[in-house]
């Protein structure tokens, strides 16, 4: 009973995009018969687009939002239970837990879709799963991971953590915050039936003409990934204006913790380089539900436009992953090496250049595309200047740790790894980035590896540091400290253990995405699968280890690391107004060491009040 | 401080030699076997660069090692580190560092392995081969000798082939691992790549003689493959014979 | 802003109504009589178009400027 | 896109809602510059003989009048002149309703000429549809500031949600300044 009136926002949302789907794929009937192109698909698409509608206007934005619209007074939610989970709110940190939550869901999912992956490359021939079969696993592991790595930091991290560490009270729209949440469910909804339409065997970068050609489930697939691009844009939106306008008085931009600026700098890509990759789907969406000529060569269409704008936004994605990592990644080295963060300001103006040269280095996916041999030069030049920024990300690390105190807690040494497995994926980056030897390790298992070892490696390792370093925070418990450490151990020896054995393979002439290879691989590929059913199984310890300290954790002070920022400055978890008395900041957050320092100072008590809620 | 830089500079250089040393053992019977002087190319690129990546790997690896044994606190350090904010010094080396290694292999190999490619590009080919690609396979065709066939690709050994690949249906990418070379077939386009195969050898001895599709393509993609044979001239001009003679019987 | 009166603010608007009709048929007799290689001159004539719009109609600049 | 709870203690609302809506509208030109690209890319700069020039031209015109009526009812309404406000309010919805028609007319002939399964006609259904459905919304928005402001939601102090629908009309407008001649003009 309880759990039916604490699920009700949802189960609104899902009688109301159920109405919205018997209109849509009315109108999509109407819309084949009047034009008597006779296919399913506009059905699913105006299917698809007003059961969205539906589902947001019932889940709550209606009632929060929709009806100031028409002139109505809006309704506000209540509840301080879990019921609150479950409902459309406007609290960051309530997003930022749903949005953990539902990613590490996510993220188990698609590790298991590897699991099967490996389980078919075992042996070469067919073990479990048939060539579409594997296909879409394939696929599904790579979108699903992507989601993963796009919005487990800027979604669930930034949400709950960037406004207490300015300082602020909530980000700068609440209700846009909700709703680019809530637009994510839907996605999980079409990516788990693309099965039951045929599955989509074209991979997560859908290229055409293939994915112009193939079965329904395609067209879910695109539809998935355009309404996870508007929430991303949402994302980006909301934390660059929160960041620039609400920082607490005192906040310059020369104080803001480092995490923040790793989050500024994502979100700038975020705004702008997903609107690329919303046009590259839309131009497939047309080219199969109305019949367009994007990439049928016999009209002019060329499947390279859409590799071209598929990357300048897909390319830059990667940073939107890999910048906000690295932001965990320094301040968790900062706090547990008791030492302030080495050349700050240049950090800063590294993740910045990285920004722009993001926008500038697309083409490098496409050497061996057949476009015009003259951009091998320029992309090739900007690609490996990125190494140079890069490079400052290095040393602020390893200066950090020079000299310092360390603290050798589970999130630090996730930390740690992090610049090893990240230097790992760097330097395998050049190997790619240069045009002789990638024209030989393109769509290779060498691909593979690296970009496992810059997005596993580096940002899930992150991730990792961050869920051990910020679960006081968000919980009000502490993890299991020697959980953590076996989990840390066994994740890092199997991971490398398994991606190391994919750059072997690779050179060997493995290539990607196949479901089965010629014999002569067969060892190493049985070797990668035995290490990669390892690695899967030490997520079970943390999943163990969360569910358990959740529960029953002994109970965190406010500060467990005495750390300087502003998060550990109230309690955990914080009360809804973040900061009883609203801070002002005095100093920089790092400045460990040095006697006398204080980042913030509670606000008087006299000014503080009259700003309370 | 000076004592742990001396260290590290020390456990540096250890683990930079070690690893240069098994780069330079190891790296010739790293790779499979290659057959084409581009690919020889490609393979000397990346041994160069190996040999770029072992000092970086072993600096990081040493720092972190070092402080990790050294800097570690038993359980909650009781006080804070020594508050350094940065160090022109060593940014200034750092910077200078970075900049010189990505200078260095944007020019070589970077630049100079396009070039030896591009050079060979330029060189009037000695045989043209035609390749159209479909789900899930490959018409091979010789202009000259008026042959074609769906079956193998057959290559003179010394000669200088230059392949134009095009597709019928989806992206494909023509690919020969033996050759390290791989260009896209695209549909609505001609994409050339080159080859100059200088061993003989076949895809039953070695399967990295084989023509790949290395382009998901759909369900077929990963059988999407056809053996290759490299054989001497004369070898090559009877096997061309007979397919001539079989296509003027079936029709 | 609040501080300029009403029908100067008025005025504005008709003037970069009149310069934005003014370039949009420079535009066109361009588009239509040029054969080839127009398309820089286009590019800047647009660039001129849309500053007015950007500047005047949407106060761009409202955007670091304080007012009141 | 309204966004008028919670007070900040530091910043004032009506800077925040702006930026967001700054952000918003160089985030949506992303959108634009790629469907430009994609005209240049695909088509270059061919130009089919039966492109209607003129209509081209009538339809830009009444988009950029509507930019000026939209531009008056803003200052009428920071001026609290309602009746004002309103009547421009009412002529920007008029005259975009034309242009979404004089855009219907255009599709019609479209259709016999370069039907969207051509290479021009997949460029030029593309870029007008994407641009109408950005009009459309603009109405939209417009049509609820009409409905709120004859409530007499609007005052010459807080106007913010007439300014976000005509900063977003203007973009809409901006937008065309490009899309008009990369599509009509260059040859």
């Amino acid at each position: 009973m309880a759990a039916a009136s604490g699920l009700k926002p949802i189960l609104k949302g899902l009688s109301f995009a159920l109405v919205g789907l018997l209109i849509g794929a009315g109108l999509g009937l109407l819309f084949t018969s009047l034009t008597n192109r006779p296919s399913t698909e506009p059905v699913i698409v105006l299917g698809y687009v007003f059961a969205l509608l539906g589902w947001l206007l019932g889940v709550g934005l209606w009632d929060a939002w929709g009806r100031e619209w028409v002139g109505l007074p809006v309704q506000g939610e209540a509840g301080h239970d879990w019921r609150r989970f479950f409902r459309f709110t406007t609290d960051h940190k309530i997003i930022g837990v749903q949005y953990l939550v539902t990613f590490v869901v996510v993220m188990l999912l698609a590790g298991i879709a590897s699991v099967l992956m490996r389980v078919e490359l075992m042996a070469p021939g067919k073990n479990i799963l048939g060539p579409n079969e594997f296909n879409t696993t394939m696929s599904l592991h790579g979108i699903m991971m992507i989601a993963v790595a796009v919005a487990t930091i800027i979604g669930g991290f930034a949400n709950f953590l960037l406004p207490l560490m300015i300082g602020a009270d909530d980000v700068a729209f609440p209700r846009i915050n909700a709703l680019s949440y809530w637009i994510i469910p839907p996605v999980a909804v079409l990516l788990l039936l693309t099965p039951f339409f045929g599955g989509f065997d074209s991979g997560w970068t859908a290229y055409p003409p293939l994915s112009v050609i193939n079965a329904h489930g395609q067209l879910l697939f695109l539809l998935a990934f355009l309404t996870f691009g508007v929430s991303s844009i949402l994302g980006g939106l909301n934390f660059l204006t929160t960041i620039i306008k609400l920082r607490a008085p005192g906040m310059t931009w020369g104080r803001l913790p480092i995490f923040v600026w790793s989050i500024f700098a994502a979100a700038l890509i975020s705004l702008t380089a997903t609107q690329f990759v919303a046009y590259g789907l839309l131009m497939i969406i047309l080219d199969r539900v109305v019949g367009m000529s994007f990439f049928r060569a016999s009209e002019g269409g060329n499947p390279l436009l859409y590799e071209h704008i598929f990357w300048f936004y897909s390319h830059p994605a990667v940073y939107i992953m890999i910048l906000p990592a690295f932001g965990i990644a320094l301040e968790v080295l900062t706090h547990f090496s008791r030492k302030p963060l080495f050349a700050y300001k240049w950090v800063v103006g590294a993740f910045l250049g990285i920004v722009g040269l993001s926008f500038i280095v697309w083409a490098h996916h496409l050497y061996t595309s057949g476009m015009p041999n003259s951009l091998h030069i320029p992309f090739m030049v900007t690609t490996e200047l990125i190494s140079i920024p890069t490079g400052v990300v290095f040393l602020a690390a390893l200066g950090t740790i020079w000299m310092g105190r360390l603290w050798l807690t589970t999130p630090m040494l996730f930390a740690i790894a992090f610049v090893f497995n990240f230097l790992i994926g760097g330097v395998t980056g050049i190997f790619l980035a240069d045009v002789p030897t990638d024209i030989q390790l393109q769509d290779n298992y060498f691909v593979v590896a690296h970009f496992h070892y810059t997005i596993m490696g580096g940002e899930i390792f992150a991730i990792m540091a961050g869920l051990y370093y910020w679960f006081p925070k968000v919980t009000g418990r502490m993890y299991h400290e020697k959980l953590g450490k076996v989990h840390f151990w066994s994740m890092f020896l199997t991971y490398n253990v398994t991606f190391l054995a994919m750059f072997w393979a690779g050179i060997q002439g493995m290539n990607r995405r196949v479901a089965d290879y010629i014999p002569d691989l067969a060892g190493i590929n049985l070797f990668v699968s035995i290490a990669s059913f390892f690695l899967a199984a030490s997520f079970l310890i943390l999943v163990y280890n969360l569910v358990r300290s959740w529960a029953r954790g002994t109970v965190a002070s406010a500060s467990p690391w005495r750390a300087r920022t502003l998060e550990w400055q109230t309690s955990s978890p914080p009360p809804l107004e973040n900061f009883p008395h609203p801070p002002v900041v005095v100093g920089h957050p790092y400045d460990y060491g040095v006697p006398g320092s204080v980042h913030a100072a509670p606000a008087p008590v006299g000014g503080g009040s009259e700003d309370e809620r | 401080m000076n004592r742990h830089a001396l260290i590290v500079l020390l456990l540096w250089l250890l683990l930079a030699v070690v690893g240069e040393f098994l780069v330079v053992r190891l790296a010739p019977g790293m790779f499979p076997v290659v057959a084409a002087e581009e690919g020889e190319i490609v393979d000397n690129a990346f041994t160069f660069l190996m040999i770029l990546a072992v000092p970086v790997l072993a600096f990081v690896l040493a720092t972190l090692l070092y402080s990790l044994a050294s800097f570690r606190s038993r359980g909650t350090p009781s006080q804070d580190g020594p508050p350094i904010h940065t160090n022109r010094p060593v940014l200034f080396v750092w910077f200078l560092a970075t900049i010189g290694l990505t200078a260095l292999m944007i020019v070589h190999p970077g630049i100079t392995g396009m070039r030896e490619l591009a050079d060979r590009a330029d060189r009037e080919p000695d045989l043209v081969v035609k390749v159209e690609t479909m789900r899930f396979g490959w018409r091979i065709t010789y202009p000259e000798q008026k042959i074609n066939t769906f079956q193998e690709l057959v290559l003179p050994v010394g000669k200088h082939v230059r392949f134009e690949v095009t597709s019928l249906d989806v992206l494909h990418a023509f690919w020969v691992p033996a050759f390290r070379m791989k260009i896209d077939a695209v549909p609505g386009m001609v994409t050339t790549v080159h080859a100059t195969p200088n061993r003989t050898g076949g895809f039953q001895n070695d399967p990295n003689f084989r023509l790949q599709c290395a382009e998901l393509c759909g369900i077929g993609h990963s059988v999407m493959q056809v053996p290759v044979r490299v054989v001497e001239q004369k070898e090559f001009d009877a096997w061309a014979a007979q397919q001539s003679k079989l296509a003027r019987r079936s029709n | 802003m609040h501080r300029t009166e009403l029908p100067s603010k008025m005025r504005l608007g008709f003037i970069v109504f009149g310069v934005l009709i003014v370039i949009e048929i420079i535009e066109y007799v361009l588009g239509v009589n040029m054969k080839g290689g127009a398309w820089p001159l286009l590019a800047v004539l647009a660039v001129i178009g849309a500053w007015p719009i950007v500047q005047y109609f949407m106060h761009f600049t409202q955007l670091w400027r304080r007012e009141e | 896109m309204v966004e008028a709870t919670a007070s900040h203690p530091v910043h004032d609302r009506l800077s925040i809602n702006r930026l967001g809506l700054w952000l918003f509208i160089i985030s949506d030109s992303f959108l634009f510059a790629a469907l430009l690209s994609s005209r240049f890319f695909l088509q270059g700069v061919h130009r089919p003989a039966e492109l209607n020039q003129p209509l081209g031209l009538v339809i830009s015109i009444i988009l950029v009048a509507s930019s000026l009526t939209a531009y008056r009812s803003e200052m009428a309404a920071a001026h609290g002149d309602q009746r004002g406000f309103r009547n421009n309010i009412l002529m920007t919805i008029g005259l975009g309703l034309l242009f979404i028609i004089g855009v219907g007319v255009e599709w019609r002939e479209a259709f016999t000429h370069f039907p969207p399964s051509t290479g021009f006609g997949t460029i030029f259904f593309t870029l007008t549809g994407v641009h109408a459905s950005h009009v459309l919304s603009g109405l939209i928005l417009l049509g609820i500031v009409l409905f709120l402001g004859r409530k007499g939601r609007f005052t010459s102090g807080s106007y913010w949600g007439v300014e976000g629908a005509v900063k977003y009309w203007h973009f809409v407008d901006v937008a065309w300044v490009f899309i008009y001649p990369t599509l009509y003009l260059v040859s």
